[in-house]
């Protein structure tokens, strides 16, 4: 039995061009897919995994646009050494590498987040729930908050 | 005999009955707390006396240590004016009507009203730390306390007129025959009719008699420092000059430990000292 | 072993002549396994000057407490030469203003181990030229190889020479085994990840949150640290698992790319909690993936701050 | 009253407490000892080292420990108190003279800590007096000792074969009935070895007059002197025995309003909102851990806030010692006090 697993999407505001999949990500997101809109991935702070992560996430996914087209020139690039390093420590400690992944959208793509989260979704549930970390969680919602 | 019977890190429930600004420029917004159940409310009032302070309680967001502004007799409220500064002020200045709060006191020593009985009294305030003082002016202003006690003066300084708290109140007070009202900002303004200058040459200006007489003095530091030596020029003794001190607080009742002034505790032994006791302890301010 | 009266002559020669206001080293103790971090403004004063494998504290840490128009001399290994240089390409101090005294270190000794075999009324210690150390103790005398007291990093350092010092006294030594280096990250790697999380937690859960480790180390300077941020709160401020967990992951990874391994952080804790694995997997990833060693110079800049197109790692999809 | 407990018997004691008591006693915790919980097959460790990394206050205020839980309609709910009858084995007489120390914090008559009251009320201190006193220990400087009987319900002194029990209270006496009575020689030869510990300790510093040099030189440049090399972490105040400060905080995501351990070396400890803070530097901050410990609690309890267990001294990571520190405040001058 492997419950819905609890993702988190940080998805730069930017990259979805087409109004369709903005739409459909701003308001038929599943359930169990938490957003989190950043105006670009550069913002994307380590620590915002790390409190996704703690916050009882199974599964974390950062979706920005392609090296050469993001709206900001190079925000998408500026974060990506950190968050790659930041995923890669993780699983040093006991977050699998797998939980965290990175999704670059070309401007002219249609229709590919929702068939990505798809995927990710079933990655994650193969996976299983994510224990490790889950420390941050209230009580209410079930967290290992000893 | 105040509420020791309960946790002293257990806040009394209270909602907001007003919350209104109290300056121009909205750094200051007064709130007015009633509480819930009124067998706190009698508790308190029973231990209550103006200087004391209480720390008001928002959730997840912290504590943070006020003055009480008003007076026993004014109801069965408790008002603090607060300035936004940080993470809890800030909840404090988003309070609407009927929000629940939590509030801890009334904390500290306040004002020695009984050694002061039959005296002369100077209340020297400046900026956001006059509430307390108004608590005491209030307090002295009641027909069953105001024959205890002699001449009043009260020398009230902002740096600018919008910054003056309890506007209608003190403008009220100059007309008053039984207490002498002077208000002074830094910088002259438009038909502003009082004095203009910092409050420690204000009161050479005014120049209280020190005879029979006790001075309080409140303020932001920088007031503190030069007041006090205007004071004792004057002819004020250290016995005679009190002050009521700020330092960062946490707990409240002598425990966590960092709002010492050498062995005293601020919240525990003051905030309200004499001059006397304060040149007994380090200058650690 | 180190020649204490040429880094005396040194050290008095920079303040008599004026070429630095002040000289950073150590200075004896009041218990003889700790020699104090001290701070010579006289030539009089230097003569209390004291270097020995005992001084287990990365004197770069004191750099960013003074002003920078201060000229300051500082006695420096390996690992502290480049931690100033780290802290001059972050510009924390202008490298004109420093006057470093290069030393190539023998490994700094981990005075837990002496107290582990003599107990802990240790009256002296002496290294000696046979790469042994006699320690008299009230247990008696002990004559201990010096390899084995050798705290973990300094057993697998791979730059004890400075390496950009304004002088050097003493013989240069040979630079070390990377592979000796990259040898705890691949057997920490080897375990399996809920044995690695166990020993994250173990380690990470019996801290108290005295912050010795952000005080000793030379790259913690932040004027508020994210622990002290309020709104948002970016970890736990308790001795919750949550806090402690958080608190360990983003100080050593705060360190990335700007760690130089020489285990000051691990000197430092009063609880003896095992914190380079993480820091040595951080600064393994930077050598395997950007090629980078922080802190060889003074003007190579660390991979998080550069933004290049040709990366291979997994984010390029 | 003296009774003898013979060694072989200690353990069998232990399991019979362990009935109706949660026993701590320090056991060791990777290479440090630590008040733990006896489980089945405990192992003491007494030989290591003479007291435990943290001191036994982590047991009355731990290192963080939720004072209110926050309820669903914004209103605050109290945390059940901790009540278990515990017993503490083997706590070493300079840690119990500090939780005397500390009750008079914690349980002052107008505002008592209810969550310290009820541990301290529901606990015993058995403690064990050190026959061969600690080398870096300076208790006897400072008005404790090896054998002190200050916040203890019963004292253990190790004669070889056998410890001598003192029983100095009743709720000690309630855990030591089966035992037969100490003879009079077994008594002298406790005693007698009780003052030869004591008396074998060096004064590490003169206390006589130390408070006064203190308060007269709060401005002198000593004190930047004495913390020049000082870090400013938390070591000696967290393993200090009498270092009660602490820090309140909401945090939200957990619904707790929480106390952690806090410290006067740290920056945040006295910043003001508006920006001010008192103690800026280490030097304003070192200056306040010693006043407060050799100064202000003589002014509070008439005592000196330290029981010389020499944790500070042990593990500062950059070596600073206390009693070095002291014996220079010993020798600045001594100005007319300041007017």
């Amino acid at each position: 039995m492997s419950e819905t697993p609890k993702l988190v999407l940080f998805q730069c505001q930017w990259c979805l061009f087409s109004p369709a999949d903005q739409e459909w990500v701003d308001t038929q997101l599943p359930e169990n897919i938490h957003l989190a809109k950043v105006p670009c991935t550069g913002r994307i702070n380590p620590l915002y995994l790390l409190n996704a992560v703690q916050g009882g996430a199974d599964g974390v996914m950062v979706s920005g646009c392609l090296p050469e087209q993001c709206h900001f020139k190079t925000g998408n690039i500026a974060a990506r050494r950190q968050l790659e390093e930041f995923s890669d420590y993780l699983n040093h400690i006991g977050y699998e590498q797998d939980r965290i992944r990175f999704l670059w959208l070309d401007l002219q793509d249609r229709g590919i987040i929702q068939k990505e989260l798809a995927a990710f979704e079933a990655q994650i549930t193969a996976l299983g729930p994510a224990h490790n970390l889950a420390t941050r969680v209230n009580e209410t919602a079930g967290g290992a908050n000893a | 005999m105040s509420n020791e019977a309960r946790s002293p890190y257990l806040p009394i429930p209270m909602h907001v009955l007003h919350a209104y600004y109290e300056s121009t420029d909205r750094s200051l917004k007064t709130l007015e707390l009633s509480f819930d159940d009124p067998q706190d409310a009698r508790e308190f009032f029973a231990a209550f006396n103006p200087g004391q302070f209480c720390l008001l309680s928002v959730i997840g967001k912290g504590e943070s240590a006020l003055g009480v502004a008003s007076a026993a007799w004014e109801g069965d409220f408790v008002r603090f004016t607060a300035q936004k500064l940080g993470s809890v002020t800030n909840a404090l200045h988003e309070l609407k009507p009927g929000d629940p709060i939590g509030m801890r006191g009334p904390l500290g020593n306040g004002f020695p009203l009984e050694d002061w009985k039959g005296k002369d009294l100077v209340i020297i305030g400046g900026g956001c730390a006059f509430s307390t003082l108004y608590a005491l002016t209030k307090h002295l202003h009641h027909p069953s306390n105001r024959g205890d006690y002699g001449k009043l003066t009260v020398i009230y300084g902002t740096r600018t007129s919008g910054l003056c708290m309890y506007k209608q109140d003190i403008a009220a007070w100059h007309q008053r025959d039984d207490m002498e009202v002077h208000q002074a900002i830094d910088v002259p303004e438009q038909d502003w009719l009082h004095h203009v200058g910092y409050v420690p040459d204000v009161v050479k200006e005014v120049s209280p008699s020190p005879v029979n007489s006790v001075a309080v003095v409140c303020g932001p530091p920088i007031m503190t420092k030069f007041t006090l030596p205007a004071l004792v020029e004057l002819g004020f003794t250290p016995e005679t000059i009190f002050t009521s001190l700020e330092k960062r607080m946490k707990c409240g009742v002598g425990k966590c430990g960092r709002c010492n002034l050498g062995p005293k505790y601020i919240c525990k032994d003051g905030p309200v000292f004499s001059l006397a006791e304060l040149n007994a302890l380090p200058a650690d301010l | 072993m180190h020649d204490l009266d040429a880094l005396k002559a040194e050290a008095k020669r920079l303040l008599i002549e004026g070429v630095v206001d002040m000289v950073i080293g150590f200075k004896a103790g009041d218990t003889p396994l700790h020699p104090q971090p001290a701070f010579f403004k006289t030539a009089e004063e230097v003569d209390q000057l004291v270097y020995n494998a005992l001084c287990q504290n990365n004197l770069a840490t004191y750099l960013t407490r003074f002003p920078k128009t201060l000229k300051i001399g500082m006695l420096v290994r390996g690992c502290e030469n480049r931690s100033v240089n780290a802290l001059v390409f972050e510009g924390q101090h202008p490298r004109e203003s420093l006057y470093l005294i290069g030393v190539p270190c023998e490994g700094i000794i981990d005075w837990r181990k002496i107290v582990e075999q003599t107990g802990e009324e240790v009256v002296s210690v002496i290294e000696q030229s046979d790469n042994t150390v006699l320690v008299e103790a009230k247990s008696g005398y002990y004559t201990l190889e010096k390899d084995s007291l050798l705290h973990e990093s300094c057993a697998r350092c791979i730059h004890p020479n400075p390496v950009s010092a304004d002088i050097v006294i003493g013989e240069l030594l040979p630079e070390g085994d990377p592979a000796l280096a990259r040898k705890q990250v691949a057997e920490f790697a080897e375990l399996s990840l809920q044995e690695r999380h166990a020993w994250f937690r173990q380690e990470a859960e019996r801290c108290i949150r005295c912050y010795a480790c952000r005080e000793a180390c030379p790259m913690c300077y932040c004027e508020e640290c994210f622990v002290d941020h309020i709104c948002p709160r970016w970890t736990e401020s308790g001795t919750t698992p949550a806090g402690m967990q958080g608190w360990h992951i983003v100080r050593a990874f705060h360190q990335t790319g700007r760690c130089t391994s020489c285990g000051a952080c691990e000197r430092a804790c009063p609880m003896d909690i095992k914190m380079t694995y993480l820091t040595e997997k951080l600064n393994d990833d930077m050598r395997r993936k950007y090629n980078f060693e922080v802190g060889l110079d003074a003007t190579t800049p660390p991979p998080f701050s550069t933004i290049t197109l040709d990366d291979k790692s997994r984010f390029v999809v | 009253m003296n009774l003898i407990l013979k060694k072989d018997q200690l353990n069998h004691l232990l399991d019979a407490w362990r009935k109706d008591y949660e026993v701590y006693a320090p056991q060791s915790l990777q290479n440090y000892t630590h008040f733990l919980p006896l489980q089945d097959g405990f192992e003491l460790a007494f030989d290591k080292a003479h007291n435990t990394r943290i001191p036994p206050k982590a047991l009355f205020l731990p290192t963080s420990e939720a004072l209110l839980k926050f309820t669903k309609f914004g209103g605050y709910e109290k945390v059940p108190l901790e009540t278990a009858p515990r017993i503490i084995f083997g706590i070493r007489p300079c840690d119990a003279h500090a939780m005397t120390m500390l009750d008079t914090v914690f349980e002052q008559e107008r505002y008592t800590d209810p969550h310290w009251q009820a541990r301290r009320d529901a606990t015993v201190l058995v403690g064990l007096g050190c026959h061969v006193p600690c080398h870096i220990g300076f208790c006897t400087t400072v008005g404790s000792g090896p054998f002190n009987h200050a916040g203890l319900d019963a004292i253990l002194t190790d004669l070889g074969e056998i410890f001598l029990v003192e029983t100095l209270t009743e709720k000690g006496e309630r855990l030591f009935t089966q035992l037969e009575t100490a003879s009079e020689e077994q008594s002298i030869q406790a005693s007698k070895l009780q003052q030869d510990a004591a008396a074998s300790m060096p004064i590490a510093f003169e206390t006589e007059g130390l408070k006064e040099k203190l308060d007269q030189n709060f401005d002198s440049p000593y004190w930047e002197e004495v913390s020049r090399s000082c870090l400013g972490c938390g070591v000696c105040t967290f393993l200090c025995p009498t270092c009660f400060c602490f820090d309140i905080v909401d945090e939200a995501q957990r619904g707790e309003r929480v106390r952690n351990w806090d410290t006067c070396m740290f920056r945040t400890y006295s910043l003001e909102a508006s920006g001010h803070n008192p103690r800026p530097s280490r030097v304003e901050r070192t200056r306040q851990r010693l006043n407060h410990k050799y100064s202000y609690w003589v002014d509070q309890i008439n005592q000196i806030g330290c029981t010389g267990c020499g944790r500070c001294v042990r593990y500062c990571p950059v070596g600073l010692d206390i009693r070095a520190m002291l014996r220079k405040a010993h020798q600045l001058p001594s100005e007319v006090a300041h007017v």
